[in-house]
């Protein structure tokens, strides 16, 4: 199974369209460790970048990306747009001039995305951010894929260890970003960034089940 | 940078029914925040739009070293109020509380090089480092020699080792202020980078809230602050702060504030400082003066003299009822450069 | 007048552990802020207590007609943050919103009288002007010559036949400047009157609450506003507005503001005015610069034209949140008067 | 019956104390007209002139009553204080040099702290305010002492009309004081200051009673 720079394009349209309806559920979560604006800062971003969609359709998945990634890093602002922006930037050059991707190029691209957030934030698991969520996913998504499962069992694999790492950010203690100001108070709230990934992963496995025949 | 900013007024954009603030559209209100701050001050500053960059009027100053700020909106004056002779070439006004982005600081570096180079003054928050370092890459690329210093005097956070770090709070104006005269008095990029060092390790503040602020597209405030309690130990962003306790009087929260500042740094008898009792944007002006007095007779006690002071709301969190207080110990140098004139929306002096 | 005052320590004062205000004690709250104000400033004000007085640090000025006002506490900085050099010479803070007794006004008047009379700025209220009438009668049995003017722009008071008469609110602020700034440069005492008589019928004011302010020894807001109301027509003591109505935009809010100042006075196309954006104490400055941008788009659509402005909360209603319109026609006159130089606590420019 | 300047002293200490015991009553009328604050300024006022008692204590009722009068006006302020302030004030001078009042003079006294309010006030009746209850109250006492009522009879019925007086400030529209800036809204509540007025006649009545043998 191939992911052509259409299905990219479908992919980034269906996250935003679900940071739109989950705006305010993200913001609320910001506003028990943070300052309420996490679902605001994204849907602001992705709302700039669907605009920005077509001036791309025709390009390679590289650009895309990178024009999704320079427009978050311009609008979202935060720690979110930085990181989401510098995440996106990285994976769009992990996959210059590319038309399709296979499996493995997703991982890379993961990878190279995962990357540029921790060298960015200066953060490493167990923190309580959207590390803790997007880690697991990316490893098991290359494990499955290892083990020889299917693209679409792989990112059913991915999306189960992202929830799961998403919700293991619930007890965790925070040590980076505006929620470690609360010190033991940060314990028992879920990470609004940990949610905003698992949000993408979900997209991501949806529009790939949906290429399925 | 961007044409003057109108108004949509035919725009989705959805008439403020529901939140008690005197907003349009939660999404609007930045924007024409800053169209009021333009025409209300031509003579001092300049804005554009898109990105959103407050410039001093007479910007690039030739032969001057860029001296900028930026941050959420809603901590208004700052960082937008100090812009002006003697204080910032520039500011960028972020959404409210969030950080602004990259492009920001690059136009207002570029708008304000006069050729010495430019100093990004950056409040320790995750988003704030990420968003400025951005920045001062894209200006560097740009050929313009940048520095950055990085305000981090809240003791409120305890341990930095299991956080992101103190978070630069009430010590970012006077900073503000004084290396903004420094740069108006021509000292090089080094020395004005230098001095903010300087004030920043001379400085420490602590802050408390009566209550939460409400930001204005969340619509309600953001925590639940009961009747009979407050918090001590917050930032300015509306988070909650470290401990929750019973409401106090004016003198006990005085001393909640001061002692966990004076032990800090520590100051010592002797010591001549600035005190800069603040407001966080609810707090009437009769209850910072009174806080005031409370805080004098604390540092009358321990034979710290209070030569300079500022009085009033400047960094503040919206609506937020509570303040907080900063000390600054002063020498010879950081005195002579608080005492120059400055003329900006506000604050202004010997202008 | 009294010596220095100091707090009963050991007094039966309780402590607040009710009210969300930063006070000790609710009867101790106007010494104790007075106290904060003389030691904040000295070289520009000086606190006498019993009767509470704050004048000037070089009062009297001798061969300059004197200029004091006063009024209940809890509208900070005025009066006490408008006293210095081209402004006021005394102002006599009352408990909190109520007006100050006589014994404070005649002290104000002796404090100040530097040979060629002394000027009473009084705002219409009921208690104001039977405390001044009372320490003007004294005063001139003690041979001081005082003169009056009584500020009454509120436009909210529609029939001053069935009330009390339309109340003094924002014009006084800019009264207290201008009629200052006259004083200052040597006018004699029928002349800085006639000056304040001019500047009061050339202005008008407007007021809204988003919230009821909270009087410290009450302990609960003046009146109950639901969530989705807001009072209109209000005056600066937490009374109830003359009517509440559905919450709006800033856009519909400053329309209802202006449309009854503008038609009352009237002003016209070709007017230059002074306009004064005004916070009720707990109203954020973001929230005041979008407000001002709202009234400026209703200014150029008639014609008129904002020549000078003040943007801020300085006649205030202790936390309240909303906001005023002052609007006053300028010539000349009122404008170079406007721009003299000013040394105060709250109102500082050109020194 | 004769009134001695103890008695007026009885009378003082009477009133302040039930001004503060009424202090929040009559704060909580002020608040929904007003502005909060009559049950404060008159408790500062009454609470002060206590003080000051013994050192008159020894004087003429004139003295006495002149004392009160300019302690409320330098202690008091809002409208009340140059109000009741000079009441006193002129009661006091309707009785300068007297040690003992007959109930002819108690009316004097009344008709000259009624008409100095007035003057003061810039008042009549029927604008809700404190000569509403005070108005009937000294018509009644001078009418029934007319009709040959005992003092304490008189006192009775002067209280009645007093206590008619202030109900009768419920449905009026108020045209003076702060509360006239209501407009219509005005209508329904009932005046502090005639309410604390109330309060002032029900002590004079108690203290004379209390003379009976
Ligand atoms: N240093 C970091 N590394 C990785 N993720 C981080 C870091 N700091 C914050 N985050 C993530 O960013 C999220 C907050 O984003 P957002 O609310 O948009 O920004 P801000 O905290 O500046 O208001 C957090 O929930 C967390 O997941
Ligand atoms: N012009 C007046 N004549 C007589 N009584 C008045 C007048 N104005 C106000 N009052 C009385 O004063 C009372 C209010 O007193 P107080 O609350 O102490 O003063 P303020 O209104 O200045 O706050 C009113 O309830 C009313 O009875
Ligand atoms: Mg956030
Ligand atoms: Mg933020
Ligand atoms: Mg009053
Ligand atoms: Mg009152």
């Amino acid at each position: 199974m191939q992911i052509t720079a259409e299905h990219v394009i479908k992919f980034i349209e269906t996250v935003a369209a679900r940071i739109k309806d989950q705006r305010d559920y993200l913001t609320q979560l910001d506003s028990a460790i943070g300052d309420a604006d996490h679902g605001v800062n994204l849907d602001r971003g992705f709302s700039t970048v669907v605009g920005k969609l077509t001036s791309v359709a025709d390009k390679d998945v590289g650009s895309i990306l990178k024009t999704v990634g320079s427009t978050l890093v311009s609008t979202v602002g935060g720690a979110s747009g930085p990181l989401y922006g510098t995440a996106f930037l990285r994976a769009g050059m992990a996959t210059a001039d590319r038309f399709e991707l296979g499996p493995d190029d997703v991982v890379v691209a993961l990878e190279a995305a995962l990357e540029g957030i921790q060298s960015r934030g200066k953060s490493t698991r167990g923190e309580k951010t959207m590390i803790d969520a997007i880690g697991p996913g990316v490893d098991a998504l290359k494990a499955a894929l290892g083990t020889g499962d299917d693209f679409v069992t792989a990112l059913r694999t991915s999306l189960a260890a992202c929830e799961a790492g998403m919700k293991a950010t619930i007890p965790m203690l925070a040590t980076k970003g505006r929620a470690s100001y609360l010190g033991e108070r940060s314990i028992g709230h879920q990470d609004p960034g940990a949610t905003s990934a698992h949000l993408m992963a979900r997209a991501l496995l949806d529009v790939v089940e949906g290429l399925q025949p | 940078m961007g044409a003057a900013w109108s108004r949509p007024r035919a725009s989705n954009a959805t008439e403020n029914t529901s939140v008690k603030k005197l907003i349009n559209a939660p999404e609007n209100v930045v924007k024409e925040a800053l169209a009021g701050m333009a025409d209300a001050h031509p003579d001092l500053i300049k804005v554009h739009y898109d990105p959103d960059v407050i410039v001093r009027a007479d910007a690039p100053v030739r032969g001057k070293v860029g001296v900028i700020s930026g941050g959420g909106s809603g901590h208004e004056p700052m960082h937008g109020g100090f812009v002006g002779r003697g204080m910032l070439d520039a500011a960028c006004p972020g959404a409210v509380f969030t950080s602004p982005v990259p492009d920001q600081m690059l136009a207002a570096t570029k708008a304000v090089d006069g050729g010495k180079g430019v100093l990004h003054i950056v409040k320790n928050y995750t988003g704030d480092i990420m968003n400025f370092e951005m920045a001062a890459e894209l200006a560097a690329a740009e050929g313009i020699v940048v520095a950055s210093v990085v305000t981090n005097d809240d003791v409120a956070v305890e341990n930095s080792t299991w956080t992101a770090g103190r978070r630069g709070v009430g010590v970012t104006v006077l900073l503000e202020k004084i290396v903004g005269a420094a740069a108006e008095a021509g000292a090089d990029l080094a020395s004005v980078q230098a001095l903010a060092e300087k004030v920043n390790g001379a400085g420490r503040s602590m802050g408390m809230a009566l209550t939460a602020c409400t930001v204005p597209h969340a619509g309600k405030p953001g925590f639940d602050l009961p009747e009979d309690e407050m918090e001590v130990g917050v930032g300015i962003h509306g988070e909650p702060g470290r401990r929750r306790v019973k409401l106090a009087g004016a003198s006990a929260i005085a001393a909640m504030l001061a002692a966990p500042i004076l032990e800090d740094l520590p100051f010592k008898r002797g010591d001549s400082v600035l005190t800069f009792v603040n407001g966080m944007g609810g707090t009437p002006l009769i209850e910072l003066y009174l806080m005031y007095n409370e805080l004098n007779q604390i540092l009358k006690g321990k034979g710290i003299t209070i030569s300079r002071r500022l009085i009033g709301n400047y960094i503040t969190s919206l609506d937020m009822a509570g303040c907080s207080f900063t000390l600054l110990r002063l020498d010879a140098e950081l005195t002579k450069f608080w005492d120059a004139p400055v003329l900006t929306p506000a604050l202004r002096w010997g202008l």
